[in-house]
């Protein structure tokens, strides 16, 4: 991207009479902004729809209308009104506040949620959709996600508020843990694609829904649930809400907030939720592969031309998104379905069963790819390679855990030889 | 057990300082002396004949006519009642039982009549016991913890009292 | 301008300036919240040297998963009085004039030596991604693929990798949350209401 | 100075990130030595061990030096296990911070002289 | 008495304070629980009430018996109608007036839609307290139903003032029977939605089976009443073991006290089974009463609906406002929804009371409280709290 906007800039100064070089910082930066831009407006939009989307599930579910006046029809203008009200509304800061962490805390949140969307790939293949193409990206993501916990342990501390301390204390305790079995259920595509590339384990996926990790074995599909558990553990949705428990803790860790600041908690919040629904499409539902292949049957590919590809890239995009929006629904329908659990018992869900499931999913996913590799659920389908419609390799799959292919492609990679 | 083999079974073990009133109208009620009232307390809980296990309620009922020119027509002197409503789930009968004390304390303004507590022999006169003391005024000996219940700690003067008048002014809150 | 160096030098003051706020800070809970940043800023400067899998690790286990511990021992001793121990200016004058010494010292051994100059033809081009999480990843199991060329063939495979150390600080981090949990318990006496 | 000059046209090097090690290890330093806290001392201990990792990055990293010099993996290795080590060091020192605070109910360290003669 | 001893914990944790309330999402209106708290654990619970008191009482000695009916389902403003019952009935005790056989048939299906009203919110609420909202809507739209109803015999839709001294204000509108069975017959279905949504599901068993343990003595020892002494497994029911001038409104009337008896509910075998974490006494099982009293009452309503289209004759004129009462002192208690309401009367002779008494069913059920919570967590105090089931305008009158 950089290099491309260099190039642009190269020849918009030419006509000027003067040169841009290709690692000139101009073109980092621009390319930086760019996808600053985009990603504030996919959590920031997403928050907005995901908020009016809540109102209206929710009310769905409880026999009610949701919002209709708003925007005219469906009250879809809704949030945009109550960002408003949340604009004017006066900014209290308690008085016994440490004023210094306790405005800067939301902040932290939000910056935290919003990193995470830096490694997300939104569609793969020679051209990635992504900020940053990191190789280690699901770690990255996870690591990331995992510091908005701070956030909500400074804005308890710093509210000088009992109750924003219990829930602080909650949400620590609930998310360190958590990271446990959501690493490990990580872990099992990853194993699977033999990379922690984004780009690579959603590519890995390519052809029909059957190469979906989620329908690889059987304790895929399972580590699947559990990740969904654990995910909706770690960015504290009900069930698992106990950091800002209203019935118990008045509202948590924000309950000293009003105004835009707590709107930051929010869209914290709703980034995360997105994010982990990324994380699940990529890992287990296919990412930007369809159920049907319909990119690769209209012969949408990159063999065809970048235009080609990149409308192809594009429509894997809208899939992948569509699949997040999807699980974050199923968040919101939980959330308006069931009881909270007590902080013993969602410490309890987390050692005693997510933990112990996921483990052992690990060790039995390991055991079928070294047993039965390239079969789906044994061999009742067809194998990945043969669903897979592209000829072509993989960009990453050059990369096995075999010695002589490392060997081979260290060398290829201009590393040491 | 009728209301008259109660009262029977309490004179026989209490002594006949146990009154009894039938009247033609409402509840008849038995009227015990507050120096008894702990031990016959614990007999009507106890008795297997008894068996009170349930205390319904204790009110405070203040007898005095505030009206200078209808004293002359009561036919009482001024009192308090402390009324207990007391039944047994297990054999299914009820009793009304009062007891009578002055309105003040060796007739001194602001001393509160005492009467035995029996928080202890039902937990229910624990907070029955404090509204009647933070309402109608009278001090139960031997609760674990007189307070005041329903109104503020730092009110002053008890409400159900005939002669209460409510305060000008309480905080910089207008009263009147 | 060098867009690296623009990164490097956003990394290392946020990195170098927290550092020096935690310590002139005396409230505990604002130094775990330098600390954080500055670990994080550090974390930056990682991913900048190229070593991605490291960056995302400092970011999970050091920022996600100790501080958040180190928080954690700060809200459970964090009584008023000692949230703000000041440390009395006499000792703290002694202490930078003695850490500034030392800085100087370091910064002047740093600067000294050629070979850590800035180098024109470094091993790999800095717009170049290397990849890391699987050559670590082998080279805990034992494989070295970055040493596969290494002359003595003893060295080669295997020999050089480092799962020996890997199962050792496995057994230690066993060891040590074992540890950890049963020094942390206190008995204390407890004065229980008999009804 | 002319480090420093050239920072934002040069590319950087190992003495860069040496300077951020030393800065961030003098800080570590001096944390532990001035905190009366002892969860601010375990803080220090903390900064001197980034202090350190810096620098064992610099050194393995292929961007600052050239192909002879580098150390390659063995640096992000060994800064892996001090992170790992350094996450064992901090529960061991705040279980122990926390049972001085058991039993002195206080977390100064200037304390805990019961050892004094 | 105290006992010392040494007990091994985790990390040492200091005892806070907390106040829970007056303004608390879930303290059911304005009570106040301070709570000695040790990390997440609840040592000991301090309840403060009186937030809402109205001097009830004192205004009752001001006014006449009629006129001290509005009074009354201010109370209890989740159940005015069984509220206004238990007056009207106390001042009829004082009287010795029996209401005509089809007042005493209004009077049943009015107080036993009190009572689904009034448990549709307690459910509703519980549900609240334990983190699911929407049980709450599905309990309060067939609340409205309800009201509805009540709006169309009486014009208004929280305090009715209806049921009054001498019978009600007004028969029953042409046609409302029919609209009474329609709503009875939709409701009925409506309710395995409510056991799907709270009674049977997991997380609300693991909430509230085995939390807020009352025994059957500590019940009857602290004055509890209602769904909650008979979630203790106590067979007791003013409307089968109260007063003759009570009881008698019940007379011919089939339905069953609602309590477990040798480990079975009465008719369990329709309704979700008991899970086996719960415990007789806990929270789990005083809603699970209140769930089968909900059951019952539909019953209860049928059967008089038959018996009032069956009677003929008055419905029961209510008392002039201003009449005399014979000298002398009553007290009644009667089954409202929330426990055992009981009013007393004092009378001079004249129009106007020498003192009203209300004894408060939740400020009995309350006084358990600081029983129930010893040990528990935060997390429990609302659950606690809500399986009781209180309207502080009742305790604080």
């Amino acid at each position: 991207m950089a290099h491309l906007l260099n190039q642009i800039f190269d020849w918009f100064a030419a006509w000027l009479g003067g040169s841009v070089a290709n690692d000139s910082v101009a073109g980092y930066v621009v390319a930086a902004l760019i996808y600053l831009a985009l990603l504030l407006n996919l959590v920031a939009v997403g928050a907005l729809v995901f908020i009016w989307l809540e109102r209206k599930v929710s009310g769905r579910i409880q026999d009610r209308l949701g919002p209709t006046r708003v925007g005219g029809k469906f009250g879809w203008l809704q949030t945009l009104a109550d960002g408003i009200k949340l604009l004017t509304k006066e900014d209290l800061i308690p008085g016994d506040a440490d004023k210094l962490l306790f405005r800067i805390a939301p902040y932290v949140g939000f910056c935290a949620s919003l990193s995470a969307f830096i490694a997300i790939p939104f569609a793969g293949r020679d051209f990635p959709f992504v900020a940053q193409h990191l190789n280690v990206a699901v770690f990255f993501v996870l690591a990331v996600m995992g510091l908005e916990v701070f956030a909500v342990i400074l804005a308890g501390y710093a509210s000088a508020s009992k109750w924003s301390l219990f829930g602080a204390m909650r949400e620590a305790a609930q998310v360190v843990s958590y990271e446990v079995p959501m690493g490990l259920c990580v872990v099992v595509p990853v194993m699977l694609a033999g990379s922690m590339d984004l780009v690579h384990i959603g590519d890995k996926q390519q052809g029909w829904f059957t190469n979906w990790y989620l329908f690889h074995d059987p304790f895929t599909f399972i580590v699947f649930w559990v990740y969904f558990t654990c995910g909706t553990a770690s960015v504290n949705r009900a069930p698992f809400d106990l950091a800002e428990a209203e019935s118990e803790l008045v509202a948590g860790f924000h309950t000293e907030y009003s105004g835009l600041r707590w709107s930051f908690f929010f869209m914290a919040e709703y980034g995360s939720m997105l994010a982990v629904s990324l994380l699940a499409a990529i890992l287990f539902l296919g990412g930007w592969n369809g159920p049907i292949p319909v990119a690769s049957l209209l012969g949408l590919t990159w063999h065809n031309g970048p235009l080609v590809g990149y409308l192809g890239n594009f429509l894997g995009m809208l899939n992948v998104l569509a699949k997040a929006f999807l699980l974050v629904t199923v968040m919101m329908w939980v959330r308006w379905t069931l009881p909270r659990l007590r902080i013993d018992q969602v410490m309890t869900t987390c050692l005693k069963y997510c933990t112990p499931i996921a483990a052992a999913m690990f060790v039995g996913a390991a055991l079928w790819h070294m047993t039965l590799p390239d079969r789906v659920f044994a061999g009742l389908l067809q194998s990945p390679a043969a669903n897979r419609l592209l000829a072509e390799p993989l960009p990453g799959d050059s990369i096995q855990l075999d010695l002589q292919t490392v060997e081979a492609a260290t060398i290829a990679r201009g590393g040491r030889p | 057990m009728e209301f008259t083999e109660i009262v029977q079974t309490l004179r026989d073990t209490h002594g006949e300082d146990i009154l009894s009133v039938e009247p033609d109208v409402g509840d008849a009620w038995v009227e015990v002396p507050a120096e008894l009232w702990p031990e016959v307390a614990l007999s009507l809980r106890d008795d297997n004949r008894l068996g009170f296990d349930f205390l319904n309620c204790v009110s405070g009922v203040d007898y005095l006519e505030p009206d200078p020119k209808k004293v002359a027509k009561v036919d009482w002197e001024p009192h308090i009642e402390v009324v207990y409503h007391l039944s047994s789930l297990r054999l299914g009968h009820r009793l009304t039982l009062k007891i009578i004390v002055p309105r003040w304390r060796d007739d001194a303004a602001g001393q509160l009549p005492q009467v035995p507590s029996v928080a202890g022999v039902w937990s229910t006169a624990d907070w029955h016991e404090r509204e009647v003391y933070d309402l109608v005024g009278v001090e139960f000996t031997g609760h674990p913890d007189m307070r005041r219940i329903l109104c503020p700690e730092d009110w002053e003067g008890h409400p159900l009292r005939k002669d209460y008048e409510m305060p000008l002014e309480y905080h910089g809150i207008r009263g009147r | 301008m060098n867009w690296t160096s623009c990164l490097f030098l956003l990394c290392s003051l946020m990195a170098g300036g927290f550092a020096v706020a935690v310590v002139l800070s005396s409230n505990i809970v604002r130094m775990a919240f330098y600390l954080v940043l500055s670990l994080a800023a550090t974390a930056g400067l990682f991913f900048l040297a190229g070593a991605d899998f490291v960056g995302a690790m400092q970011l999970m286990i050091y920022v996600g998963g100790t501080l958040v511990l180190l928080v954690f021992g700060v809200m459970l001793t964090a009584q008023s009085q000692f949230v703000q121990m000041r440390t009395s200016s006499g000792e703290l004058l002694t202490a930078l004039i003695l850490g500034g010494a030392l800085l100087v010292v370091l910064v002047s051994t740093a600067i000294n030596v050629p070979a850590w100059q800035p180098t024109s033809n470094p091993a790999v081009d800095s717009a170049t991604p290397v990849i890391t999480a699987t050559p670590i990843g082998m080279a805990l199991e034992g494989y070295r693929v970055d040493q596969l060329t290494q002359p003595d063939t003893a060295l080669r495979r295997g020999m050089s990798g480092y799962l020996f150390p890997f199962i050792i600080v496995s057994v230690h981090l066993l060891v040590v949350l074992i540890g950890a949990a049963y020094l942390a318990r206190a008995k204390r006496p407890v004065v229980e209401r008999m009804r | 100075m002319y480090l420093l000059g050239h920072l934002l046209t040069e590319p950087v090097g190992v003495v860069h990130y040496m300077i951020v090690g030393a800065v961030l290890f003098t800080c570590g330093v001096v944390c532990m030595a001035t905190k009366r806290n002892a969860l601010g001392i375990l803080m220090g201990i903390e900064l001197v061990l980034n202090g350190a990792n810096v620098n064992l990055i610099a050194f393995g990293s292929p961007y600052l030096r050239g192909a002879e010099a580098t150390i390659g993996l063995d640096g992000q290795l060994m800064a892996m296990f001090v992170i790992v080590l350094a996450a064992a060091e901090a529960a061991v020192a705040l279980a122990i911070a926390l049972n001085f605070y058991n039993n002195f109910g206080s977390i100064d360290v200037d304390r805990a002289n019961q050892l004094k003669g | 008495m105290t006992t010392a001893q040494t007990i091994e914990i985790d990390v040492r944790t200091d005892e806070m304070l907390v106040n829970m309330g007056p303004q608390h999402p879930s303290t059911h209106g304005v009570l106040r629980l301070v709570l000695r708290t040790d990390g997440e654990v609840v040592s000991e619970v301090m309840p403060h009430i009186g937030y809402l008191h109205r001097c009830a009482e004192k205004i009752g000695e001001n006014l006449t018996a009629r006129q001290w009916v509005p009074y009354t389902d201010r109370m209890d403003y989740l159940a005015g109608m069984n509220m206004n019952l238990g007056w009207a009935l106390a001042v009829e005790k004082l009287m010795d007036y029996q209401v005509p056989e089809r007042g005493r048939h209004l009077r049943v299906i009015i107080a036993e839609l009190g009572r689904i009203a009034s448990h549709l919110v307690g459910m509703g609420a519980y549900g609240l307290d334990l983190g699911t909202f929407s049980p709450f809507l599905y309990a309060f739209r067939e609340r409205e139903k309800i009201l509805d109803l009540f709006e169309e015999v009486c014009g208004a839709r929280l305090t009715y003032s209806y049921l009054t001294v001498g019978g009600a204000t007004a028969d029953f509108p042409p046609g409302w029977l029919e609209k009474c069975e329609a709503f009875l017959d939709q409701f009925v279905p409506v309710i395995d939605e409510y056991h799907a949504l709270l009674t049977t599901n997991a997380i609300f068993i693991k909430r509230t089976a085995g939390v807020g343990l009352l025994s059957a003595e500590m019940a009857i020892d602290y004055g509890c009443t209602g769904p909650v002494l008979r979630g203790s497994g106590v067979d007791y029911d003013l409307r089968r073991d109260g007063e003759p001038i009570y009881t008698s409104m019940y007379e011919g009337y089939d339905y069953e006290v609602i309590c477990q008896r040798a480990g079975h509910y009465p008719k369990d075998q329709e309704y979700p089974p008991v899970p086996i974490e719960a415990v007789l006494g806990d929270c789990w099982h005083r809603f699970y009463v209140r769930m089968l009293e909900v059951v019952q009452a539909i019953g209860l309503v049928r059967q008089a609906m038959a018996k009032y289209r069956a009677s003929d004759g008055s419905f029961g004129e209510p008392m002039k406002l201003n009449q005399k009462l014979p000298k002398g002192e009553v007290y009644l208690e009667t089954e409202s929804p929330r426990g055992q309401m009981g009013f007393g009367l004092v009378s001079n002779g004249t129009a106007i009371p020498w003192r009203a008494r209300a004894r408060s069913s939740c400020f009995c059920n309350l006084s358990v409280v600081s029983e129930l919570c010893r040990g528990c967590l935060i997390a429990d105090v609302p659950a606690i709290v809500g399986s009781l089931d209180i309207v502080m305008g009742e305790i604080d009158r």
